[in-house]
């Protein structure tokens, strides 16, 4: 199954994969109209430890505590991936309780947003991935 | 062909029939619900009253998930006997449903305290099931007074659900505070000042001792006009058919890390169970939902012969009120039981982390719940506070803290 | 206009050859016929013949072909050979007047050998030593051209199309075991009869048809050792890798055909480990000599010939016997005419050299 | 403080309505230029730090940046250049000499371009490349000129020691230390995937890199930085750096700044010294030097790595590479005058040497009026942009070439020529390990295969249209050439015709 992985020896720290999620997962076909002037919600996160930096976002996980513990139903695992149903979800954020990775965020309509891997947005191909300018993030098989 | 009969169709039963299925794939499952709706989540009953739930969206499962997992359901019935010795379970109208394994995912019911002249009140309500919310749906008009008993989670979310649909709120309860039993005085007043914001009235350290048609009177004197009444008072857990069976029970019915009774080929999962709180190593029942789907599904796997454990349940709470988040995780120590607590406060928000013995063992989060899970994660997996820079957690949850090593196996492998 | 020499020109052709394994004597009769039905592959730009075994009372001489624009350039040139050889015999090589053939230069023959004295003064072999007097002759006498200088053997060649070359040439009335034809189709009208195939040098002749697209590289390789390519033509330049390889550096043909149309790497890969090293080593020592482009080639020599496709197979060439003789031609149609009864006929693969040798003794 | 006499050359040019402020330009950019205000939640750029490196153009997400070229300019003047009258500012400021990076970029002659490639029409067929095989191998080293017999009459196979290359290029020198431990590794993994070589240039072998031996040169330079036995060992070549084409004549300058941690311990010098290889090599002063050097380096090697020699074009350097052939060098390296480096005095990087063409086709013909061109193969660079830089330098009579500005322009380059100043943006010319790390060696890699693959394929491509399917067919075969543009001398030094002829 692949999986996005990270690849910390590489990551630049120029935050570009925030950027890109954001604009993937804003539903708009331009970037500038998508983020000038918004504080972004991006399903990936830079992390900082040391001069060290890398991206954190959804494992996907084989047994993932969101879906167990999703109260709606929303989230589920399909394929592989862990996805929400935005109808469904009630924003009750149990999720954010229980992702031990914190890549659960709620988003503006007071619901909850992750990484989908982009299989159903413009991008279609995970944007962090695509946008990494050195690989410090990658999907793939391992 | 094995047959496994599963009592109540909650969140623990889908949990079961799941895990069943991951382990076999031709059993015969019969799942008996006394609810005449396929599986929903109960707390989600207070989203449908706010609208932010139909009854369409709010199945936990899609319309065809148990004939997909080929589970039979016999709504409207209810199991009233057990008999472990034969192995068969027996229904109200007298079938008798022989088993290789059984699990009793019974839920719980509520608590209602004998009040003096409830019978007196025309429109009382419970608020558990989604009939419960459906007649509190029917009986409420724009004018409705409501009277709240209990300020618990139940109760507290059933004004949130009434909110612009009836005339005025009020909520009383016996505790100095909301939602006592998972936060501390400062949090609770913080959810009960959005609450009151909003417009619920609350009557604390006070409750209703007496009724007399629609007015409460209460324990200090005063009286309360009411139109509805809804009794959130508390939950029992449905132990009776175990017990009745020979099964140990004490407030929940006692089960192992394999979710398995004290009786031969009898499982329960589930708010009517009582396990360990590794948060503080005592047996309670956690009557959450996590636990109920994980639990669900552990005893569906050992039923079916698969080996699954689920021995990390802890107590956890995720409850907003008009937009304000309350998280809440494990056990809090204070400082005369080995306790010490981390404290930030700023501008409507709290964060409270609870550490003893070198171990996380609780926290609340008022407000500011950004990836509350890594605290979570700690507590439930006992990550021991030496393996990780605690001071740059309390700060800031992130991966960072945990060093290196850790951070490389969660994302690069 | 430019001649040959002083630009280069490509040119199509026909080619036809027969060789007795027996070491038969044929007249040219037969040869010449053999290019009637490939006409079209000619224009009337140029035509020649060689001839293996037809001097054997002069074997033991040179016999050395020239064209002469007059007199004084054969005077200037016999100065050169007399410095040199011995002169056994000089004559002017008899010709029928053909209304065809128009310009005709001054032809002669000379059966020579190199003096003992001037070959032990430069410490020479004498072929050495004769193939660098016909570099000499060819590119320092004005107005003369040695086109043929092997032993026991003639190239014979003219502006014109081939069948009626061989007649201009008398042909038949020579006997040989061996012949080689060639038809020229060049893509401008030099009109010099220099320019005209086979190209020869020593006892190696070669008739080719095609457009190497290797030249320069291959020229600029073989001028280090001593070759002067005067006439800029493919033909000349085989002509001196083939003597390059086979008689200064040792290969047989098979070795020098590993060279020239080397195998693909690839092919390489899939020998044996001997074949791998030995294969490998020609085309890394020699990677200079490999020809590409379209050609198919016959390599005449005393006692065989060689025939040869570029390594794409890029142009035709066919391959039949019949009893002693083997035919190789450009065209089926060809062979035909020299033997109707021809068997075996097949194409040779790219790169695969085919060769005939007559037995000991019989040449 | 004292007058700036010199305005900045650039302007950093932001696209206000498409700037979305996500900081990526400030984050990346080593030398400062760009900043956030958050009072005004606006970047700001300071462009006197600007180098014109796009690593911010590059890496904006919005396309909302541009660097031009700034049009303050000095009163136009035909004599006195607008650069010539900042060097003297800059000189009259600093007393020094003045440094820069990469090739000469001055407007000289690119003979290159002045040379058209012939294709094959009619009389002799064009060969497709995708339907018949194309070869493109070539091997390096000295070639015997007697064949000889072994006692059985088979062919004696022996031969000096060879480097094969799956085509025409290699990586040439770039030490460790000039340029940065993941811009080796990516021509250390990208040549041993294509079968050709890199070269360790002047600094060394990183420990790391020694599994790339079987497709490295190692060099040895004045400097004698990092050489010791195990080093010649590794490498399946040595090259015996004479000069360079950027810098003829004179030696090099790696400033202690960079000899850091990995680049010290590979260079065998302390941290921190500045490494300084002599002008000429203080155990060679005439050729006969050499020829010791290179039997040196033989035995220490047991005779089974070829040695190359690598000098400067220079005037004459015909009679130059005819002394080398005869010196038991297997392969001649020359390098022109527009070849890179790291750093060099700028009046000589850009006035002395010259071009690689000329100097390739005296060099091949000389070597072939001497009939020891088979004694050595010949290794050209300095400038070579393209597949058809290629095809022409193999034409003229190249065995191979060397190429360095084109792989790390693959790596990212982008010729701002300020490798000096140690801050590469690009991660390429530096070693400090924030700006090192940007060079990912799995990109790195990846790209300089695609390139080579590219020019691979565009090389069969032009072979297969002069009907050439072998690259040794093509090797000196300079009738394929023609010239445009070019006097009688030119034509003449070149060995080829001129168009229409």
């Amino acid at each position: 199954m692949k999986r996005v992985y990270v690849n910390e020896e590489w990551c630049l720290g120029c935050h570009l994969c925030e950027y890109n999620c954001a604009f993937a997962n804003s539903g708009l076909s331009d970037m500038v109209k998508a983020l000038k002037g918004k504080i972004i919600r991006p399903n990936v996160r830079i992390e900082e430890d040391g001069g060290i930096t890398y991206a954190v976002s959804c494992r996907h996980c084989d047994d993932p505590i969101c879906v167990s513990s999703c109260i709606s139903g929303a989230l589920s695992k399909n394929d592989g991936t862990v996805c929400i149903d935005h109808d469904k979800c009630v924003g009750c954020l149990t999720c954010i309780l229980v992702c031990p990775y914190g890549c659960v965020s709620q988003n503006e309509q007071g619901a909850v947003q992750k990484c989908e891997l982009c299989l159903e947005n413009i991008s279609g191909y995970p944007a962090c991935v695509q946008g990494c300018p050195n690989r410090a993030i990658v999907y793939e098989e391992r | 062909m094995k047959k496994f009969v599963i009592i109540g169709n909650g969140v623990a039963a889908a949990g079961c029939i799941e895990g069943i299925r991951s382990a076999d794939s031709d059993a015969l499952i019969t799942v008996i619900s006394e609810e005449k709706h396929p599986v929903y989540c109960r707390p989600l009953i207070s989203y449908y009253l706010e609208g932010k739930t139909d009854l369409e969206r709010i199945k936990y499962r899609p319309d065809s998930f148990y004939s997909d997992n080929g589970a039979k359901v016999c709504y409207g019935r209810k199991a009233v006997r057990i008999d472990a010795e034969a192995k068969k379970a027996e229904l109200d109208d007298g079938t008798l449903l022989p088993y290789d394994a059984l699990c009793i995912a019974s839920g719980s019911s509520p608590f209602v305290p004998p009040f003096d002249g409830l019978e007196t009140v025309e429109k009382k309500f419970s608020f558990m099931t989604l009939d419960d919310a459906l007649e509190l749906e029917k009986a409420v008009s724009r004018d409705s007074r409501v009277l709240i008993v209990g300020a618990g989670l139940i109760g507290l979310k059933c004004a949130e659900g009434l909110h612009g649909r009836v005339g005025n709120i009020t909520v009383c309860d016996l505790a100095d505070r909301v939602l006592s039993s998972i936060l501390d005085g400062e949090c609770a007043a913080l959810v009960q000042r959005r609450l009151e914001e909003n417009g619920v009235s609350f009557m604390l350290s006070d409750s209703a001792v007496r009724f007399d048609g629609n007015r409460a009177e209460m324990k200090s004197g005063r009286t309360v006009d009411f139109d509805i009444l809804v009794l959130a008072v508390g939950v029992r857990a449905n132990i009776s058919i175990a017990s009745e069976a020979g099964a140990e029970c004490v407030r929940g019915i006692c089960v192992d890390t394999k979710l398995h009774t004290t009786l031969p080929g009898i499982y329960a999962a589930g708010d009517c169970t009582e396990g360990e709180d590794i948060s503080c190593g005592m047996r309670r029942v956690l009557a959450i939902l996590p636990n109920a789907y994980m639990q669900g599904r552990c005893a569906g796997i050992c039923m079916a012969g698969g080996d699954d454990t689920f021995d990390n349940a802890i107590p956890m709470n995720s409850i907003g009120f008009f937009g304000l988040h309350a998280m809440s995780a494990g056990s809090y120590f204070g400082a005369e039981l080995g306790g010490e607590m981390y404290e930030n406060k700023e501008d409507g928000k709290i964060k409270r982390l609870f550490t003893k013995d070198g171990f996380l063992t609780g926290f609340i989060l008022i407000g500011d719940i950004e990836r509350a899970g890594i605290y979570t994660n700690m507590i439930r997996n006992r990550i021991p506070l030496s393996e990780v820079d605690f001071e740059l957690l309390k700060e800031n949850p992130g991966l960072s803290p945990f060093g290196s090593a850790y951070r490389m196996s969660k994302l690069a492998n | 206009m430019k001649l040959e020499g002083q630009v280069r020109i490509p040119s199509g052709c026909a080619i036809s050859a027969v060789i007795s394994r027996e070491g038969n004597r044929m007249t040219g009769e037969s040869i010449i016929k053999s290019m009637i039905p490939m006409h079209d592959r000619s224009n009337g730009l140029g035509g020649g013949f060689a001839a293996y075994g037809i001097y054997p009372e002069y074997r033991d001489f040179y016999a050395f072909h020239m064209f002469y624009d007059d007199d004084s350039s054969r005077e200037a040139c016999e100065r050169v050979l007399r410095e040199g050889f011995e002169i056994v015999k000089a004559e002017i090589i008899p010709v029928k007047k053909l209304p065809e053939i128009t310009d005709v230069p001054l032809i002669w023959r000379y059966f020579i050998t190199p003096l003992a004295s001037v070959l032990s003064r430069l410490q020479l072999d004498e072929n050495e030593y004769v193939a660098r007097t016909v570099m000499k002759i060819n590119s320092t006498v004005s107005g003369a051209y040695v086109f043929s200088s092997g032993k026991n053997m003639g190239a014979f060649k003219a502006v014109g199309f081939p069948e009626d070359v061989g007649r201009f040439y008398r042909l038949d009335e020579y006997e040989a075991y061996c012949w080689t034809a060639h038809g020229r189709y060049p893509t401008n009208t030099p009109g010099w009869w220099g320019g005209a195939h086979p190209f020869a040098l020593l006892d190696y002749s070669i008739v080719h048809n095609g457009e190497i697209s290797s030249y320069d590289a291959n020229r600029r390789y073989i001028e280090m050792f001593g070759y002067k390519c005067t006439l800029q033509t493919d033909t000349e330049v085989i002509t001196y890798i083939a003597d390059y390889l086979i008689r200064r550096q040792g290969l047989t043909p098979e070795e020098a055909a590993s060279v020239i149309a080397a195998p693909f790497w690839s092919t390489i890969e899939t020998k044996s480990d001997v074949m791998k090293k030995r294969l490998t080593f020609l085309r890394t020592v020699y990677s200079s000599l490999l020809i590409t482009g379209p050609f198919s080639i016959v390599l005449g020599y005393t006692g065989g010939l060689m025939a040869l496709n570029d390594r794409l197979k890029l142009r035709s060439m066919v391959v039949a016997d019949k009893d002693d003789k083997v035919f190789i031609a450009s065209e089926e149609a060809a062979i035909r005419v020299m033997e109707p009864d021809a068997g075996n006929v097949y194409a040779p693969t790219g790169g695969e050299p085919v060769i005939v040798n007559v037995k000991d003794g019989a040449y | 403080m004292s007058i700036s006499y010199i305005y900045p050359e650039f302007e950093v040019v932001r696209n206000p309505s498409r700037c979305i402020a996500c900081r990526v330009c400030e984050r990346q950019c080593a030398n400062e230029v760009h900043s956030y205000d958050a009072e005004s939640g606006l970047m700001l750029s300071d462009e006197s730090k600007c180098v014109d490196c796009q690593r911010c153009v590059s890496l904006c997400p919005t396309r909302a940046l541009k660097i031009v070229k700034s049009d303050c300019r000095l009163r136009e003047n035909a004599n006195w250049s607008d650069n010539t009258i900042k060097e003297i500012y800059k000189q009259a400021g600093s007393g020094g000499v003045l440094l820069s990076s990469m090739g000469n970029p001055n407007p000289l002659p690119v003979y290159w371009d002045k040379i058209l490639i012939n294709a094959s029409q009619v009389t002799n067929p064009p060969i497709d490349p995708l339907r018949e095989p194309m070869e493109t191998r070539v091997f390096l080293g000295s070639k015997p000129t007697e064949m000889k017999r072994t006692s059985d009459g088979g062919l004696d196979c022996t031969l000096s020691p060879q480097l094969e290359l799956s085509m025409p290029v290699m990586f040439s020198a770039m030490s460790y230390g000039s340029i940065s431990y993941n811009a080796h590794e990516s021509l250390a993994r990208a040549a041993s995937e294509l079968g050709l070589y890199y070269n360790t240039g002047e600094g060394g072998l990183h420990e790391d890199f020694y599994c790339y031996g079987e497709n490295t040169i190692v060099q040895v330079a004045s400097g004698r930085f990092g050489v010791h036995e195990e080093y010649l060992k590794a490498g399946a070549a040595i090259e015996i750096k004479m000069g360079q084409g950027a810098k003829p004549g004179i030696g090099g300058h790696l400033p202690g700044t960079k000899i850091v941690g990995d680049v010290s311990r590979t260079r065998m010098i302390p941290e921190g010294s500045d490494a300084i290889s002599p002008a000429p090599h203080h155990d060679i002063y005439s050729i006969e030097d050499l020829r010791q050097l290179v039997y040196s380096l033989k035995e220490a090697t047991e005779y089974k790595k070829p040695v190359i020699v690598k000098v400067a074009a220079v005037h004459n350097i015909a009679a130059i590479a005819s002394g080398i052939a005869r010196s038991g060098a297997d392969i001649i390296a020359i390098d022109g005058f527009r070849g890179g480096t790291g750093a060099a005095p700028t009046r000589i990087r850009d006035n002395v040497g010259i071009p690689i063409e000329l100097a390739l086709a005296a060099v091949d013909q000389r070597l072939r009026d001497e009939g020891i061109r088979g004694n050595v193969s010949l290794v050209v660079g300095g400038s070579i942009r393209s597949a058809s830089d290629v095809v022409k330098a193999i034409a003229l009579g190249a065995d191979a070439c060397y190429i360095a500005t084109a792989a790390v322009i693959a790596l990212g380059c982008h010729l701002c020529r300020t490798c000096q100043t140690g801050k590469c943006n690009w991660g390429i010319a530096t070693q400090r390990p924030e700006l090192v790390k940007r060079l990912n060696p799995d990109i790195g890699s990846e790209r300089l295969v695609n390139l080579m693959t590219a020019w691979r394929h565009e090389i069969m491509e032009l072979m297969g249209g002069m009907g050439i399917n072998s690259i040794e067919a093509l090797r000196g075969n300079r009738l394929m050439l023609r010239g445009v543009n070019l006097t009688e001398k030119e034509l003449e030094i070149l060995g080829i015709s001129h168009a229409g002829e």
